[in-house]
C-alpha cells in the first residue's frame, strides 16, 4: 500500500488560488508563451494577483519574455515563486542551468508533482499555467491533478495550426473539461474562419491578436 | 529546508491514509526515502514531528528506511548507482536534483555509454510504506 | 527472458534506406511539417526516391499539407506507405479518422515500434522524418532504435525559439549524433544572428525560408 | 496480412536470440500472443512456417498462449477487460487497433468515468517468451 505522499498535498498548495488557467493549443508556435506572460503582465497590471507557472518542461520560455533568468526561488518551507515585476513566477529552467533537459514521460509525471508539491503560492487571483504542445503527460496529469482547471486555447488562423488545435479542443469537450474560449494569435489577414470554427465547435471566440 | 514541504504532504497522507483505515491513532509511520533527493533526515524528522502535533500522528513512532538509488540506461542497460555519479557534481547541480530529481538528467551521463536516457530505477521520492 | 521481436526486424525494415534524415528543433511552430513535406516533394522531383514519415503523433501536419487525407495505407505482408505525389507517406493519421489521440509516453514508444515494424518501405534515396516538438520519447526512441539517423535542425528567427532549439542541438553534439545543418525558416528582416549562433554552435547554416 | 510483418518478426528474433544461445537448432517457440491487436492466428501461424523454411527454426514446435487484455484506468483506477469494450468497435475501428493498438485511445473510454487516460496493463503485442 506505498503511498507518494504529494497526491495528498496539491489541493492544499493551491487551496489560496482562485482560478487556475491553463494556455493550451496542442500545436506548438502559436503564442501559447508570448501570450501567457503577457495576459499575466496585464492582469498584474489590473490589480490581481498573478502566478505564473511555466510547464513546459523541454522548451520554458516564460524566462526569456519576463526577463527572469538572474532571480532564484527561494527556500522557504519549500520553494518560493521567483517575483518578476510583481508575478509570482516558477519554471524548471531554475533548476537547468538553461542546459538540455530531456526525459521520459512517466518522469514527466515526477517533474510535475514535484513542482506541485513543493512550490508554495501566496494568495492568488489567477494563476495561468504555460502548457507545452501535445497530449501527453502535462496535458493528462493536470487534468488528474488539478481541481477547477480551466482551459484557454490558442490558435493561429492556418489550417496546419487548426487540425491540432480541433483534437485538443474536443478532447476537452469531450471531458467536459471547462473551456473560457479561443484566442486567434498572429492574425494577418482579415477572415472569419476561426471565429466559424469556434461556432462550430462551440466555444467562445475571445478575440484575436494581430501578428 | 524544502524538507518543511515534504514533511508537511507526509504528514497529511499519513492522516488521510489513517483516517481511511479508521485508525483513531497512528502508532507506527514507515516511509521510505530515496538517496536521489539527499533529504537532509534531521531537518525532515523535525519537521515531521513539529507538523504532527496536536494530530493523531503525534507520539507515533517513525521509522525511515534509506533507499539507495539505482540508475539503469535505456541506452545501453548498463545498472549503476547514485552515489557513483553523484561525487562529480557541484553543489549547485546536488541543489536541482535536491529540488526536482529529474534534472539529473542535466548533470548525469550512463558512466558506460554517456547516455543521458537513462531511469530511476529505485531510490526516488518520498513514500509512504505503511501506517499502523 | 521475454523479448520484444520488434526490436530486431527495424533495420530490416530500413535496409533498402540509404539515408534517413530527421527535421527536428524541440521548438513548436518553426516549420518543421513545412519544410519536411517541402523538402520530400523537392527531393522527389530531382528524382530521388522519397519516404516521408510523419512522427508528431498528437500533431500530424503533413497529410494536410500534401492534401494526402482520402488515401490509406494498403496491407502487403505489412503496411505499403501510401502514395502523394510519388512519394512514399506514413502518418499515425490514418489510423486515427483524424480525431484527438492522447497518449502517455511509455505508449509513445510502443507506436513509433509498431510503425516501424509493420511499414515496408521501398528502396528509397531518402526517409525524411517530421519529428514533433520535445525532447522526450519520440527523439530518444529514435536515438535508440534507428541506425545512421541524420538530424537536420529549423529554427525561426527569434530568441524564444533559439532558447529551446539550442538545446536540442546541444543535446545531440553532446552526445555525438550526425547534425546536417540548421535552416532558418519564417525569416522576416536582415539579420545575421541565427547564422551567427551557428558559428558559435559550430554547425553548419543552410539557409533560410522567407516568411 | 500484416500477420506476416509481425510473423517475420519474430523469426527473425527468434533465430538471433537461439545465435546468441548457441542453439544449431529450434525445438521450442514460445509465444504470448496479446488479444489486443486481434491477431489472425491462423495467418500468423502459417506465415512463421513459411519464413522458417530452411532455417533452424523449421520443425520447431510452437506454443502460443493468448492473453486477454486488461485495461486499467489512470484516471480512476477502474480495471476491465479489453473484450468488454471491443463490442461496441465498428470494423474500421478495429482495425485500427489491429495495426496500432495505442489507437485505442481514440476509439476506447474507461467505461467507469469515461476517461481516455487509461493503460494497456497486459495483452498489447506479441513476445518471445522462450526459445528452446
Ligand atoms: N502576435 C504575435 N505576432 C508576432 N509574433 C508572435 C506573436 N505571438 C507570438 N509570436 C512569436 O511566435 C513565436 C512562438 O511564440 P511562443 O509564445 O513561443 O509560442 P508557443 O509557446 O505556443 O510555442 C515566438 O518567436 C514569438 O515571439
Ligand atoms: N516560411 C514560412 N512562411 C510563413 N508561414 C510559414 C512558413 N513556414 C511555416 N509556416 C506556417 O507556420 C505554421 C507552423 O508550421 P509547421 O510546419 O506546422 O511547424 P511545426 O511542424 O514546426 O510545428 C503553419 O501554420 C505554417 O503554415
Ligand atoms: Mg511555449
Ligand atoms: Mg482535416
Ligand atoms: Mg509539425
Ligand atoms: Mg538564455
Ligand atoms: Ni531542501
Ligand atoms: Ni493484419
Ligand atoms: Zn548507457
Ligand atoms: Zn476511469
Amino acid at each position: 500500500m506505498t503511498h507518494d505522499p504529494r497526491l495528498s498535498i496539491i489541493d492544499k498548495r493551491l487551496e489560496s488560488v482562485k482560478n487556475i488557467i491553463a494556455i493550451g493549443s496542442g500545436k506548438g508556435g502559436v503564442g501559447k508563451s508570448t501570450f501567457s506572460s503577457l495576459l499575466s503582465l496585464f492582469l498584474n497590471k489590473k490589480g490581481y494577483k498573478i502566478g505564473l507557472l511555466d510547464l513546459d518542461i523541454y522548451g520554458p520560455s516564460n524566462h526569456v519574455i519576463l526577463n527572469a533568468e538572474d532571480k532564484y526561488p527561494e527556500e522557504e518551507y519549500g520553494l518560493k515563486p521567483v517575483n518578476v515585476n510583481g508575478i509570482d513566477f516558477m519554471s524548471i529552467i531554475y533548476f537547468t542551468q538553461n542546459k538540455p533537459l530531456i526525459m521520459r514521460g512517466k518522469e514527466l509525471t515526477d517533474t510535475i508533482l514535484e513542482i506541485f508539491a513543493i512550490t508554495r503560492w501566496r494568495d492568488l487571483d489567477y494563476l495561468i499555467i504555460d502548457m507545452p504542445p501535445g497530449m501527453g503527460e502535462v496535458l493528462l496529469d493536470l487534468i488528474r491533478f488539478i481541481k477547477n482547471l480551466q482551459f484557454l486555447i490558442i490558435t493561429n488562423p492556418t489550417k496546419i495550426a487548426l487540425e491540432t488545435v480541433e483534437k485538443l479542443i474536443n478532447f476537452l469537450k469531450e471531458g467536459n473539461y471547462l473551456i473560457l474560449g479561443l484566442v486567434e494569435n498572429m492574425k494577418i489577414k482579415d477572415g472569419n474562419f476561426v471565429k466559424e470554427k469556434c461556432q462550430e465547435l462551440n466555444i467562445k471566440y475571445l478575440g484575436h491578436i494581430s501578428f | 529546508m524544502h524538507e518543511w514541504a515534504l514533511a508537511e504532504a507526509v504528514v497529511k497522507s499519513a492522516i488521510d491514509m489513517a483516517q481511511k483505515k479508521n485508525l483513531s491513532q497512528i502508532k507506527l509511520l514507515f516511509l521510505r526515502v530515496g538517496e536521489v533527493q539527499q533529504i537532509d533526515m534531521e531537518v525532515f524528522n523535525y519537521a515531521i514531528k513539529e507538523l504532527s502535533k496536536g494530530t493523531i500522528l503525534e507520539n507515533s513512532e517513525i521509522k525511515y528506511e534509506i533507499f539507495p538509488a539505482k540508475l539503469v540506461c535505456n541506452n545501453c542497460g548498463n545498472i549503476w548507482s547514485y552515489m557513483e555519479s553523484f561525487q562529480g557534481l557541484t553543489d549547485e547541480e546536488k541543489e536541482a536534483i535536491h529540488f526536482i530529481p529529474e534534472t539529473i538528467h542535466v548533470y548525469m551521463k550512463c558512466p558506460k555509454c554517456k547516455s543521458a536516457d537513462f531511469e530511476i530505477k529505485e531510490g526516488r521520492g518520498v513514500f509512504i510504506e505503511d501506517i499502523k
